[in-house]
């Protein structure tokens, strides 16, 4: 027989004031099973305390209800007090009685009434639970970091410096990411190259990271603390160990003219290449896509020239696999083409380019090595015309989100051109100009004040070329929307940051939510920002939007100090709220039928499937498996079940029932 | 008629299968199932507009799956039914052979994409009167509607006549036997009526192949089958998926998509 | 002036009344000026399409009042280039159609644009009785209406003789369902704003 | 192959060589026409200016006879008329309460309204893919392809090529072996419905277009809506008074030119109806084709 205890609290006036708490405690000592009812000012307090500490010993009670405040504040302090008096945590439940009745209702006898049926409730549902004991999961302290720019530079240095083993994969053939590409950076325009390399070389050298490069994540299984990862490796073409980076290959490959990702198309690479100078590490690889010896099966003049013999043709990809307890994933972005704008000539004008391409063009280690040449004819442009919000702010171009960076880079952009062509004319075609940071707007005012852009307020309708120049058709809206055209030698578009091209397949394998543009989605806009909604798993840099590299510093060293603390411990301790399948006497099993609905309705891959054996081994029935590692006890495959098969622990279908059942009668 | 008798005989003497589930005459002009095991028993199978029984129905059952492999002669509802048992994993693929019947001709299919084929390029359309059913409740209003419902489902008494004759039926336990808690009340009073019935339209909503042998094996009448095949048109209409179309189908109710709206969270 | 005098009754303002009556919502304008730097006819109008779209959303009787009365709304030539490229997709062209309606119906037609309403209305005069455009029958109206008795004098002989002039109107069978469409358009709820 | 035909008032009257020269070119492409009955005008560009009710009831009525006399698709080849039938059609798909009024009112069903095509459509479905061999006489000029507004925005009205600098009128022109330009005037207004109200304002805007084509080299500009024609040819005046430049450069509908490139009769094309006289270099296409002003 059950006898359970109720703890009204007045929580000073804000219950009681208007709920009349003793009238509370009165109706509850009715109730049956309950062999304890007491109100009191401040339940939470250490006398109040001591009150259910003293009830529960003395009338040996089974199950606890503390009608107070939110259980957000201080279920945790009630369950621990049961849990020092001998009572299961679990057997404590709180009726909300302050946001719930007394903040929202006026002072009456009905207010009371609701006061007690909610206890009432809460009565019923204690009557009917179990004795939980938490989870504990085991900590693998490695952690995966998917992206090698700043970000995941910035974070694998950070956890590798706190003790951890760090793996890092990155796509490309060296780490460095948009950074590397960039001339300078706002708002102390400092050398992007020079404050970045040594952080490249410090990853590939610290004896905690294993750096992937030109190396793809293949899937990520299991759960926080326990991960599975599969990293493909593409192949190189190459004996990484015998090869020196000497670079002779790289100046003999006969095959020159193909367009520089990393120079993004402005200047041309060899087959056998390196991105960059700096890169790390510093080993080329083959394209095999333009290579003539795969093209045409000719060729092989690398091989010939290598002094180490270090070539290897018939490498294959190679699959690697670790265990890892969390994951950061810093992939990125990218900017949009020009030919995303049909009205600026759909991207056939040579020398209406993108601000990435313009960070190339201004790079000491640029196709132009940091003269200001236009892409068509190699000329210095004498005007220059910018336009910030070039898709960024367009629903009709379905962006309807500011990209953040374009307004400090296109301030910068016009800044530097202004250095080194000093009688060339800027012009920054604006909407608004958003320079929200320390020292940014002061940046922005001497770009105008000091080096004498000329900003125009309005967007650009239309560009087309003739004879040479690009007529820019804008307006000036400060000006009653009057007319302005400007003949252009080139014009540089501040196209909108967007996701990387994968992302969707990569947030798909990491199981992480993402927005309608591809950006991966963090747990909490504001209060879990580095957070995915997959336990252990973190987000840094623009991945999640488009960020300037401050901000992905510091949301990359947000991610380290999240992945640290995880790996504090040996073991995780998990709330037992999980899902549990039913399972009952044979030849039944269970009463799951195996249809598995629940798994596609599952938001956290938490459902497996389970074989069930008999005496011979021999398979009888496959049913519903709840890992209880993921399970996040959301209940939804608990409603999908149409045969109630799944009970949420805690929150069984008995107890809700009976919850449901008291307020109706 | 002569071409279902003939592919069915076949497949027993080649041993394709072991019994061919069918339909036969039986008494009042009412259509019976048959299970034929052997090649001769092959003439009683019959195929006319009054086999309005879902086949599909018998292929979960213990004692029919101790019969050993089955070929089902299927009219489209209950190759769609097929379907959609397989995509919730109550069928491997080669356990079944399908018989499948439309204009006359029967196609004999043995892989999940021939079905899927099969019924990919067959109209789904619901029958004419039904149709217009629909349309006339639609075009009630909520009160008109409710009194409508009122007073049909008041008169069920839970033979659950419906649920034997539904293929999506199959749970080895029904929600109306689960009396911890007792989720259904067992008498037939208007209120536990109603809480069947909404139950039963629940629990098919986005997999109901809309074949009406809930309708047809109702002993009074009830339409019930316009309950789950107004859901299923209307999910269809709001999502694009129909059940009993692939075997891999995203079943449009049941997946988390990270796309989902989730509005409702603050 | 009060607000009530401007607008129909319910104290609306003109871009209240635009949204019910054409579904267009100018409140989504946030002058980006980019239909003004398109605009064909922005260096001959007194207000480009992106101020008056300002002009509206302030929701000022004064500035509404002088919206309507402005040139600029007959100048539209609703070439469309505005709206296919406005960011936030607002058909513009439509709003001056609109404009245009409520200035003619609350007498407040640009003294330059008199002439541009002038042809419009021998234009659809010229249609209402015979159905088909009678283009020299329509321009001998206009010249009536505008006064404008030389304009195009010199051109006319060489159409004639390129055989481009007609010099009969072709009518429509049922000139009475003309007339019944006129009739019906004339109660557009547009025009009685 | 038998198709709807909605001529519109301009090419039953002032440019009705566009007229002349479609139905002889499709003629000899074995295309059928058959003109709706009774048609009425689309009210371009005066009904939307004033009346938006009447900007959808004039189309409506000419599209519900159209429907009645069992077409599905109308030929529309000015492209004013073209734009103001798409989107009444668009415009009364979705408004089944306007349709149905209009409907009583012209006392028809209106039930599936025909779809309204523009020439290019039509000509990018029936020019066959060999056409070059056909040619009697290859268009071989430089031209420069202006569609003006209406033929190709807005998208959602006209579902046609690309908004800004479409392609499908300089596909058209490659096939009948011209050299189509690039340049920059193709979708800028000509002024259309002020021709007569605004003369100045049309002078000033055609200018900028015949400039642009000019100075890019073409010999001819292509139209496909009598309104571009009508105010590049017989406005051109105007254009000339407004940049104090002279312009020969000859305006040809679309049409012309695939009738000349098909060995057709300059007669047939109506290439006399021209205020500004088609004179085309010779030496190349061994034609020299010339009209003196009537």
């Amino acid at each position: 027989m059950a006898r359970i205890g109720v703890f009204v609290c007045h929580c000073g006036e804000n219950i009681g004031a208007t709920v009349d708490c003793a009238r509370v405690a009165e109706a509850c000592r009715k109730i049956p099973g309950v062999a304890h009812s007491v109100d009191y000012k401040y339940m939470c307090s250490d006398p109040g305390q001591t009150l259910i500490r003293e009830a529960i010993a003395q009338n040996k009670l089974t199950g606890v209800v503390v009608a107070a405040c939110s259980p957000r504040m201080h279920e945790p302090t009630f369950r621990r007090v049961c849990s020092e008096s001998g009572l299961n945590p679990y057997l404590c439940e709180m009726a909300n009685l302050r946001e719930h009745c007394s903040w929202v209702h006026e002072k009456s006898d009905v207010t009371t009434d609701k006061a007690i049926d909610l206890v009432a409730m809460l009565v019923e549902k204690v009557k009917r639970n179990k004795p939980l004991h938490p989870i504990k999961v085991p900590v693998t302290k490695t952690a995966l970091v998917l992206g090698g720019g700043i970000s995941g530079i910035q974070a694998a240095l950070d956890i590798a410096n706190a003790g951890h083993k760090v793996i890092l994969v990155e796509r490309d053939p060296s780490i460095g990411g948009h950074m590397s590409q960039l001339s300078e950076t706002f708002p102390t325009l400092d050398c992007s190259q020079c404050i970045l390399t040594p952080r490249m070389v410090e990853v590939a050298q610290h004896p905690n990271i294993t750096l992937y490069t030109y190396s793809e994540l293949e899937s990520l299984d299991g759960f926080i603390g326990n991960f599975k990862t599969r990293i493909r490796k593409k192949a190189r073409s190459l004996d990484e160990k015998l090869c020196t980076g000497c670079g002779l290959c790289t100046t003999k490959c006969p095959n020159k003219k193909i367009p520089s990702e990393f120079n993004t198309g402005l200047g041309m690479r060899t087959a056998i290449y390196v991105p960059f100078p700096q890169a790390v590490p510093n080993k080329p690889v083959i394209d095999r896509e333009h290579c003539t010896y795969y093209t045409k099966g000719r060729c092989r003049v690398c091989e010939k020239v290598c002094p180490t013999q270090a070539i290897r043709f018939d490498q294959e990809d190679q699959i690697v696999e670790h265990e890892v307890g969390a994951v950061v994933v810093a992939t990125g972005f990218t900017v949009k083409e020009t030919d995303f704008f049909p009205e600026y000539g759909y991207g056939k004008y040579k020398d209406v380019i993108n601000g990435l391409q313009f960070e190339r063009i201004l790079s000491a280690s640029g196709p132009t090595l940091g003269e200001v040449k236009r892409p068509s004819d190699g000329r210095v442009p004498e005007t220059v015309v910018f336009i910030a919000c070039a898709g960024s702010r367009d629903p009709a171009k379905g962006i309807e989100y500011c990209s953040k960076i374009c307004c400090m880079y296109t301030a910068k952009h016009a800044m530097l051109y202004k250095h080194k062509v000093h009688h060339g004319q800027a012009y920054v075609f604006y909407m608004d100009i958003r320079a929200a940071g320390k020292m940014y707007d002061e940046f922005t005012r001497r770009a105008i004040e000091e080096d004498h852009v000329q900003y125009i307020r309005g967007r650009v309708s239309r560009i087309y070329e003739r004879n040479g120049k690009l007529i820019v058709q804008g307006a000036d809206t400060l000006l009653n929307a009057m007319p302005v055209e400007i003949e252009a030698d080139l014009v540089v578009l501040a196209t909108a940051g967007v996701a990387n091209e994968g992302a969707e397949a990569l947030a798909q394998k990491l199981h992480v939510s993402y927005d309608s543009h591809k950006f991966f989605v963090e747990a909490h806009p504001k209060l879990r920002p580095v957070e995915t909604n997959t336990a252990g798993v973190f987000l840094a840099g623009a991945c999640q939007s488009p960020k300037d590299i401050p901000e992905s510093v510091g949301q990359a060293s947000g991610t380290a100090a999240k992945v640290a603390a995880l790996f504090s411990m040996d073991e995780l301790t998990r709330e037992p709220v999980v899902a549990v399948v039913n399972r009952t006497a044979p030849p039944l099993y269970s009463t799951c039928v195996g249809c598995f609905l629940c798994q596609s309705a599952c938001p956290y891959q938490a459902i497996e499937r389970e074989e069930i054996k008999n005496r011979n081994g021999q398979v009888v029935k496959t049913i519903a498996k709840v890992n209880p590692g993921l399970c996040q006890g959301c209940g939804t495959c608990v409603a999908f079940c149409r045969s109630k098969s799944i009970d949420l622990q805690g929150y069984t279908h008995e107890q809700v029932y009976a919850e449901v059942m008291e307020l109706l009668s | 008629m002569e071409a279902l008798q003939k592919s069915a005989r076949e497949a027993l003497e080649n041993h394709k299968a072991k019994v061919i589930i069918g339909y036969s005459e039986g008494s009042g002009g009412r259509m019976r199932p048959i299970f034929v095991q052997s090649p001769a028993e092959a003439e009683k199978l019959t195929w006319n507009d009054r086999c309005t029984q879902n086949l599909a129905v018998y292929i979960a059952k213990p004692e029919v799956q101790k019969l050993g492999k089955p070929a089902l002669v299927a009219p489209l509802p209950v190759l769609r039914a097929v379907l959609q048992l397989a995509s919730e994993n109550q069928i491997k693929e080669g356990d079944l052979l399908v018989l499948a019947l439309s204009d006359g001709r029967v196609t004999e299919l043995s892989q999940f994409s021939e079905m899927e084929e099969f019924v990919a390029k067959t109209p789904t359309h619901l029958a004419s009167k039904d149709q217009e059913a629909i349309e006339r409740l639609e075009k009630m209003t909520p009160q008109e509607r409710w009194q409508y419902w009122q007073s049909e489902l008041t008169r069920c008494f839970k033979c659950y006549a419906c649920r034997a004759a539904c293929p999506m039926c199959y749970c080895s336990r029904c929600t109306v036997e689960c009396n911890q808690p007792q989720w259904i009340p067992v008498p037939a009073h208007p209120l536990g009526n109603w809480e069947w019935h909404l139950m039963r339209a629940m629990h098919l909503a986005g997999r109901c192949v809309s074949c009406g042998a809930c309708g047809d094996a109702c002993p009074l009448d009830i339409p019930i089958h316009l309950l789950t095949m107004k859901v299923e048109a209307d999910i269809h209409r709001e999502f694009g998926s129909q059940a009993g179309m692939k075997v891999q189908s995203e079943h449009a109710l049941s997946s988390f998509k990270v796309q989902d709206k989730e509005n409702f969270i603050i | 002036m009060s607000t009530a005098q401007t607008h129909s009754a319910q104290n609306l303002t003109l871009a209240d009344c635009l949204l019910q009556e054409t579904g267009v919502d100018i409140r989504r304008c946030y002058q980006c000026g980019k239909c003004s730097a398109g605009c064909p006819m922005a260096a001959e109008m007194d207000y480009p399409s992106s101020v008056w779209m300002r002009m509206l959303q302030t929701g000022r009787p004064d500035l509404e009042k002088a919206v309507l009365k402005s040139q600029s709304i007959w100048l539209c030539l609703s070439c469309e280039s505005c709206y296919v490229r406005c960011p936030m997709e607002i058909d513009i062209p439509r709003v001056a159609d609109f404009l245009r309606a409520a200035s003619k119906r609350r007498g407040l037609v640009h003294p330059r644009a008199r002439n541009i309403l002038r042809f419009h209305t021998a234009f659809l005069d010229s249609i209402r009785y015979t159905g088909r455009l009678y283009e020299m029958g329509m321009v001998v109206d206009y010249k009536v209406r505008s006064r404008k008795w030389w304009q195009d004098l010199l051109t006319a002989p060489g159409l004639f003789l390129r055989g481009k002039l007609n010099l009969l109107p072709h009518r429509v069978k049922h000139p009475k369902a003309m007339r019944k469409l006129f009739k019906w358009a004339a109660e557009d709820k547009e025009a009685r704003i | 192959m038998k198709m709807g035909y909605y001529p519109g008032c301009s090419i039953s009257g002032s440019s009705r060589e566009y007229g002349e020269s479609l139905l002889a070119v499709l003629r000899a492409l074995d295309v059928e026409l058959a003109e709706v009955e009774d048609w009425n005008c689309c009210g371009a560009s005066a009904a939307h200016n004033l009346n938006h009710t009447l900007s959808l009831a004039l189309p409506a009525r000419s599209l519900a006879l159209a429907e009645q006399q069992g077409f599905q698709e109308l030929l529309v080849p000015c492209a004013a008329c073209f734009s103001r039938l798409a989107a009444t059609r668009k415009a009364l798909m979705a408004d089944d309460a306007k349709r149905r009024q209009i409907a009583d009112l012209v006392e028809l069903p209106m039930k599936n309204i025909p779809v309204s095509i523009n020439l290019l459509q039509l000509l990018q479905r029936v020019l066959p893919e060999n056409l070059k061999e056909k040619l009697r006489a290859p268009f071989d000029y430089k031209v420069a392809c202006y569609y003006g507004c209406l033929l190709v925005r807005p998208a959602e009205v006209v579902e046609f090529d690309r908004e800004e600098d479409p392609e499908e009128m300089d596909r058209i022109m490659e096939k009948i072996g011209a050299a189509p330009l690039d340049w920059a005037f193709k979708t800028e207004c000509c002024g259309a419905g002020f021709s007569v109200p605004r003369t100045d304002v049309v002078g000033r805007l055609c200018a900028r277009i015949l400039d642009d084509a000019v100075s890019r080299g073409a010999e001819a500009v292509i139209v496909a809506c009598p309104m571009c024609h009508s105010n590049l040819d017989m406005r051109r005046q105007a254009s000339e008074s407004h940049s104090g430049k002279k312009y020969t450069i000859p305006i040809l509908y679309v049409t012309q030119a695939i009738g000349l490139a098909l060995g057709l009769d300059a007669k047939q094309l109506g290439l006399q109806r021209h205020i500004v006289p088609v004179r085309l270099s010779a030496g190349k296409s061994s034609q020299i084709l010339e009209n003196a002003p009537a």
